[in-house]
C-alpha cells in the first residue's frame, strides 16, 4: 500500500483513465504547461500531448459547455474548474444543459463528464475565492456529485465518475491537496453513492464529508478524553446520499451532529439533518446540531476567517449538546 | 448532359428536395398552430415560418452521417430538416409517448439521435457552447488519428442570442482550437418585441467573426440557393481546416415570437413586405422561370407537405400518453434498466 | 380596499416607487416597448420614458452586473430576470458582487438593488423553463430573499425592496401574475423578515411561501372537512427567515409540514424542516414532513408536469401522516 | 513661457507626479512581496510591478472627484494611483482593523469610496459589468438633467480576462447605450502561466472594439506619456458623448502571477527583455535628457517613496486587528447600528 497526498493519488487517477480510454481528455485553465494549479495534473501534457490535456483560456461558461457537447458527442471529458467559486459562471451549462439532457432529449443523450476542482476555504483569499459551494450542485437532480476527503477515495471515486455515464461534480480542497494517506496499488473503484464510516462510536454520530472530516476526527478524538464515544460518517458522495449508512449509524447512537463548511441555510447539511431527524424521529434523544460556516461572506483576515469555519471546539460543543453535557 | 437544366448549378432533383423540405416545414408549422389553437399543444410554441430558407439551406450543405446540427428553441425547422419523422415531432408537442423526445422535452426541445440533431435548447445562446464541443469531438477524433475532423457541427441560434457571453467565449474556443463550427446567426430582426438594432452595438452580425479573426459572410436568409452556397463554402473550410465560421442569414420570422404574442411591436406593412419575399414563393418562382417546375409538381409539393402534416396530427392525438412513472425515468443513466447510453454506443459504431 | 391582480399590484409598487425617487429605474428584456414579457411593467416606459424603463439585451450577466454597478454608484436599479431559470446566467454577479460587496470593502459600499421576476412551474414548459430556485439565493448570506404570495404581499414587499439598502432579490410566479386579491388602497411596505399566518388553526402547521400557498390553503380547507384544524403559515421572506413566527405556529400545534415546489434536496424548505426539527424537538409529537417538486427535471408532458408538482392530495396526506391519521 | 521645459506637451510638474506616482507603486509592492516572504501577508498577493505606466498614465487621466476607476485583483497599483493612502492599503494587505477594506478584503479587494475606487475583484472580467453599470449611472445622471454623462469610468482587466462572456456582454450594453466606460485591457501577455496568444483567436485585442462599433486603440503600455495621451482622448470622447472605448496597453509583469507562482512558463531573458524597458527608467530618462529631472530629484523621489513604503509596513505591523465581532457587521446595512450607506451619502451630495 503507498502513501500519496491526495493531489498524487487524484493524479494517479487522471493518469490511469487516460491510458485506459482515448475517450477522456482533460481540460481547464492551466492543466496544461503549468501543470495544474494546484499540480493535480502534473506531468499529463507531457505524457499524453496537447490533444488531450487542454489548456483553456478564462472562460467558465465556453469550455465547460464545450465539455457538455464533447460528452454528447460521445467523449469523456474531465473538466477541472480552477475553483469552484469560478463555476458559478458555468452554473447554467451544467444545471440546464449537463444534467437536463438524458431527461429532456427523452433518453436519447448521455452526458458523461466530470467536473472537478478544489472547493471551500483555503487561506487569506477573502470572499470571493473561499466559498463551499456543494449545495448548489447537491440541489439538481441528474448531477451526480462526490467530495472525498482521502486520497485513497479521491483516486477511487475519480476513477468511479470517470467511468460513470452521468455528469458527475467532484469537490476537492486546496487545503487537502498535500494531504497524506495509504492508497492500495492495485486499481480500484470506489462506488458513487457509498458513505463510509471513519471512526465507529457509540455515543453520538458525527456526520461530515470532504475536508472537515480532519476536524470532526480530531473533534472525535477530544470527545473520546471526555469519555464520549463518537461515531463519525463520511457521507463522500453528496447526490445520491447513503441514506441507510446515515440511518444505520444513528439508530445506534441516538444523537447527531452534522459538520460542514459551507454556509447553513438551503445546505447539504441541512437537508442531512432534517432526513435524520424525521427518518429516525423515534430514536433521537436529542435534536440533530449543525455545525456550519458561519453566514456571512469570508473576511480575509485570519483569525476571523478561522472564526468563521467549524473547528475542534465547535464540533465538540455541538456533541456535548446533543449529549446534554453542556456547561 | 447538355438537356439537364440546372438553377445556379443545382440539378432538378436537388431544387425538388429542397422545396419539399420547405414545404414540410411550412406545413408542419401551420397545422401545429392550428392545434395550438384547439388546445391539443401547450406551452411556448415558436413557429419558424418565413424562416425555411435557412434551416433548408444550410442542412442540405451537410452529410448528416457525421455532421451535427444544433438549435435553440424555435427547432421545429431544424430538426425536419435533419430529416426528423413529422409524426414524432408532432406527437413530442402533444407530449405524447411517441414523441421524438418521449413527451418529456416539447416543442423547444426536439431531439433526434439518429439523425444526428442534437436538440433544442431553452436557454438563450447556451447551445452555442455545447454546439462547439461536438465539434470539438469531431476534430478530437480527427487528430487522434491524424486526420481531418470527422465532420462538421453546425450551429443556429437568433440575433438576440449573438449578445451572450456564450457566443463570445465558444467563437473564441473554437478559433484557438481550429473546431469545425458552423454559427449560424438567423437574424429575423427580431428578438420577441426587440428590434435587433436597438440592442445591438453593431448593425454588421458577419463583421463580428473579426474580433475571432475568422471567417465571416452576410447572405439573403430567404434565398435558399444563396444560403445552401455559403454553407457549403462554410463547411468545407471547416472540414479541410477546422476553419470556424460565422453565418449571418438575413430573414424573418411571419408569426409571433410565441403562440402568446400580440406583436403589437411591429407592423402588418413589415410583415408583407417580407411575405412578398417568401422562401419558397422565391425558389419556385425560379424554378418555374428555368423551367424545373410544372404547375402540377408545385400544387403537388404542397399538398404532399399537408398531408405528412395533417397525418402527424392524426398521428400524435391516437399516441398514448406517457407511462405515470416516465417522471422518474431517463434521470441517471443507471436509473433505467441495462440500456446503452447512445453516446457510448455511437462512439463505437 | 381595490381587488388587484398580483401583475396590477406589482406595477402600482413599480409605478409608485418610479416616481417617488428617481434613482430608481426599471431594466430588463422586454420591460419597455412590449411592456413586459408578463405585463407587470405595463405603462411604464410611456410614463417614465426610455432612460428609466429600459430595454436590454439578451444578456443576464452583463445587465445584472450593470445593475450593481449603477448601485454602487448610488441608483435603485430594479432588474427584471425574465424568469429566474435565465438568472443563473447572471448568478456570479449576484453571488459575487452584490452580495458581497459591503462586507469585501469594509462597509464602504452598498448594493441597493432589486432582482425580480417569475419563478418555478408554469404549464408546458419542460425542464429549463420550470425550476424554483429560491434555495440558491437563500443560500447566500449578504442576500435578502421574498416570495410573496399574495397581490398586496407583492405590492408591500416590492416597495420594501426597492428602499432597501442591501439586494434584495424577489420570486414572482407566472401562474400568479393573474391572481386576485384585495390591496389596500393607500401605500403601505410590508417589512421583509416577517412571515404571515394564513389560516389559524391548532393541529398541525403547514408551513410554505409563494404560489404553493394555495395549494396549501386548500388543502387545509379538506383537511378541515376532514376533521383537522390546519394553520397556515406563509413565510413571504427567505432571507432572513421569521424563525419566531414559524416556531410559535409549531409550539402551538406540535406538528409541521412544510411545502414546496423546489427540488427538495438542499433547499430552503427542508432548511426550515431542520430548523423547526431542532428547535421544537421537546414539542414535535411527529416527524417534520416536507412535500416538494418531485427529485426530476420537470417534463413537458402535462400530467408528468402536474405529477411533479406539490397538490393538495400530497399535502393533505403529509398531513394526516403528522398526524398519525393514515389510511 | 518660452522658458517652461516640456516632454511632450506635459510640464515637469505633472511629469514629475507621474513619476512620483510609479515609484510609490514600485516601493509599495517591492515592501508587500518582502513581508509576504516574512509571513506577514498570506494569500494571494498578485505584484503591479512593471505595470505601473499603464495605471499612472490613465488615472492621470481622470478627475477623480467625478470619474471612477474599477479593476481586478492585480489592484494594489490602480489603488496608489487614485491616492489611497499606502498605509490603508498596508494594513489590508495584513489584515488590520485600519486596513482600507477593514482587513475583510485584502489584496484583492481594496476599495476606496472617497477617491473613487471601487475595487479590487478577484471573478475574472466580473468587474466589467460593474465599471459599466458605474458608468450607466454617470450616463443617467447626466440625462435626467437633460445634459452630458457626469463623468467616466476607467475598469483594468487584463489579456486573460478579455474573453469573458463578461466582456462581450458589458461592451455591447456600452455601445447601445453610450455610456462613457473606458476598458483598458493591460495585455501584460500572460494571464497565469497562458500566454496570451495561445487563448486569443484575434491576437489584436484593440480590433475587438470593431465587433461593438467602438473606439479601440493600442499603446504602447511602457511609455506613461503615450497610455495618458491615449486616455485622455478616450475620455473625452467618452465625456462629450458616451462614446465607451477600448485601450490594449501593452505591458508587463516582472513578478509571478501571485507569489507561489515558480514561473517556469517563461524565460529570465523575457523578464530582461522587458525589464530593459522599464516605465520608470523611460520617464526618468527622456525628463532627464529633456533637462527635466537632476540627479538629486531622480534619488529624491526613488528615496521618498521607500519611505513612505517603509512607513506603511511600520504602520500596518503597529495597527490592530479588527475585533472578533467585525465577522458579522458589514453584512447587511441594517445589522450595523444607523449608519449610512455611502452610496445613498454621495449620491445627496
Ligand atoms: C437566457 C435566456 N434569456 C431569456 C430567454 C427568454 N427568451 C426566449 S426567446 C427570446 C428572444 C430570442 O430572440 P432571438 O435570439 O432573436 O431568436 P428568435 O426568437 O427570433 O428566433 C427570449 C428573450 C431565454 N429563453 N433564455
Ligand atoms: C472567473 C475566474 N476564473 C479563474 C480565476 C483564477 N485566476 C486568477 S488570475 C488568473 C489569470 C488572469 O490573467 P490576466 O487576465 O491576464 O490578468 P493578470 O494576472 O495578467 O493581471 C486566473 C486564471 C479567477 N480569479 N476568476
Ligand atoms: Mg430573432
Ligand atoms: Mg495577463
Amino acid at each position: 500500500m503507498a502513501v500519496l497526498t491526495y493531489r498524487e493519488a487524484l493524479n494517479r487517477a487522471l493518469d490511469e483513465e487516460l491510458a485506459r480510454d482515448d475517450r477522456v481528455l482533460l481540460m481547464g485553465e492551466e492543466v496544461g504547461e503549468y501543470d495544474g494549479a494546484y499540480k493535480v495534473s502534473k506531468g499529463l501534457l507531457a505524457k499524453y500531448g496537447p490533444n488531450r490535456v487542454l489548456d483553456t483560456p478564462i472562460t467558465e461558461l465556453g469550455f465547460t459547455g464545450l465539455g457538455v457537447g464533447a460528452a454528447m458527442a460521445g467523449l469523456r471529458p474531465v473538466v477541472e474548474w480552477m475553483t469552484h467559486n469560478f463555476a458559478l459562471l458555468a452554473l447554467d451549462q451544467v444545471v440546464n444543459e449537463a444534467a437536463k439532457m438524458r431527461y429532456m432529449s427523452g433518453g436519447q443523450f448521455s452526458v458523461p463528464i466530470v467536473f472537478r476542482g478544489p472547493n471551500g476555504p483555503a487561506e487569506y483569499l477573502a470572499s470571493q475565492h473561499s466559498q463551499a459551494l456543494e449545495s448548489y450542485w447537491a440541489h439538481v437532480p441528474g448531477l451526480k456529485v462526490v467530495a472525498p476527503a482521502t486520497p485513497a477515495d479521491a483516486y477511487g471515486l475519480l476513477k468511479s465518475a470517470i467511468r460513470d455515464d452521468d455528469p458527475v461534480v467532484m469537490l476537492e480542497a486546496e487545503m487537502m491537496y498535500g494531504l497524506k494517506g495509504e492508497v492500495p496499488d492495485g486499481e480500484f473503484l470506489v462506488p458513487i453513492g457509498k458513505a463510509e464510516v471513519r471512526r465507529p462510536g457509540s455515543d453520538v454520530t458525527l456526520i461530515t464529508y470532504s475536508k472537515p472530516l480532519w476536524t470532526v476526527l480530531e473533534a472525535a478524538e477530544e470527545l473520546a478524553r471526555q469519555g464520549f464515544s463518537a461515531e463519525v460518517l463520511d457521507l463522500r458522495t453528496l447526490r445520491p446520499l447513503d441514506e441507510e449508512a446515515i440511518y444505520a449509524s444513528v439508530r445506534k447512537t441516538n444523537r447527531c451532529v452534522v459538520v460542514t463548511e459551507s454556509w447553513p441555510q438551503a445546505s447539504v447539511a441541512s437537508h442531512v439533518a432534517w432526513l435524520v431527524s424525521r427518518n429516525c424521529f423515534d430514536r433521537l434523544d436529542a435534536p440533530v446540531e449543525l455545525v456550519s460556516g458561519e453566514d456571512v461572506p469570508m473576511p480575509y483576515n485570519h483569525a476571523l476567517e478561522l472564526a468563521a469555519q467549524p473547528n475542534v471546539p465547535k464540533v465538540v460543543a455541538a456533541a456535548r449538546r446533543v449529549l446534554y453535557a453542556e456547561g | 448532359m447538355a438537356d439537364k437544366k440546372t438553377l445556379g448549378g443545382h440539378d432538378k432533383k436537388f431544387l425538388m428536395g429542397l422545396l419539399e423540405s420547405m414545404h414540410r416545414i411550412r406545413a408542419f408549422e401551420e397545422k401545429a398552430g392550428q392545434m395550438y389553437g384547439l388546445r391539443k399543444i401547450g406551452g411556448f410554441c415558436h413557429l419558424y415560418s418565413g424562416q425555411e430558407a435557412v434551416a433548408v439551406g444550410v442542412i442540405s450543405a451537410l452529410d448528416l452521417s457525421t455532421d451535427y446540427v444544433l438549435t435553440g428553441y424555435r427547432d421545429h425547422g431544424h430538426a425536419l430538416a435533419c430529416g426528423m419523422d413529422p409524426k414524432a415531432a408532432m406527437a413530442e408537442l402533444y407530449g405524447k409517448a411517441a414523441g421524438c423526445s418521449k413527451g418529456k422535452g416539447g416543442s423547444m426541445h426536439f431531439f433526434d439521435a439518429g439523425k444526428h440533431m442534437l436538440g433544442g435548447n431553452g436557454i438563450v445562446g447556451a447551445q452555442i457552447p455545447v454546439a462547439a464541443g461536438v465539434a470539438f469531438a469531431q476534430a478530437y477524433r480527427g487528430r487522434l488519428s491524424g486526420s481531418q475532423p470527422t465532420g462538421a457541427t453546425v450551429c443556429f441560434f437568433g440575433d438576440g442570442a449573438i449578445h451572450q457571453g456564450a457566443f463570445h467565449e465558444a467563437f473564441n474556443l473554437a478559433g484557438i482550437w481550429k473546431l469545425p463550427l458552423i454559427l449560424v446567426v438567423e437574424n429575423n430582426q427580431w428578438g420577441m418585441g426587440t428590434s435587433w438594432k436597438k440592442v445591438s452595438s453593431n448593425e454588421d452580425f458577419s463583421a463580428m467573426a473579426g474580433a475571432y479573426a475568422a471567417h465571416g459572410e452576410a447572405v439573403d436568409g430567404m434565398d435558399v440557393l444563396a444560403v445552401h452556397d455559403a454553407a457549403v463554402r462554410a463547411v468545407k473550410r471547416a472540414k479541410a481546416a477546422g476553419e470556424p465560421a460565422l453565418l449571418e442569414a438575413r430573414t424573418y420570422r411571419y408569426k409571433g415570437h410565441s403562440m402568446s404574442d400580440p406583436q403589437k411591436y411591429r407592423t402588418r406593412e413589415e410583415v408583407e413586405t417580407y411575405r412578398a419575399r417568401d422562401p419558397i414563393l422565391l425558389l419556385e418562382g425560379r424554378m418555374e422561370e428555368a423551367g424545373l417546375l410544372s404547375a402540377r409538381e408545385k400544387e403537388a409539393l404542397r399538398a404532399e407537405a399537408e398531408a405528412i402534416a395533417e397525418e402527424a396530427a392524426a398521428f400524435a392525438e391516437a399516441s398514448p400518453e406517457p407511462a405515470a412513472d416516465e417522471l422518474y425515468t431517463d434521470v441517471y443513466a443507471d436509473r433505467e434498466s441495462g440500456e446503452t447510453a447512445p453516446s457510448e454506443a455511437s462512439w463505437q459504431s
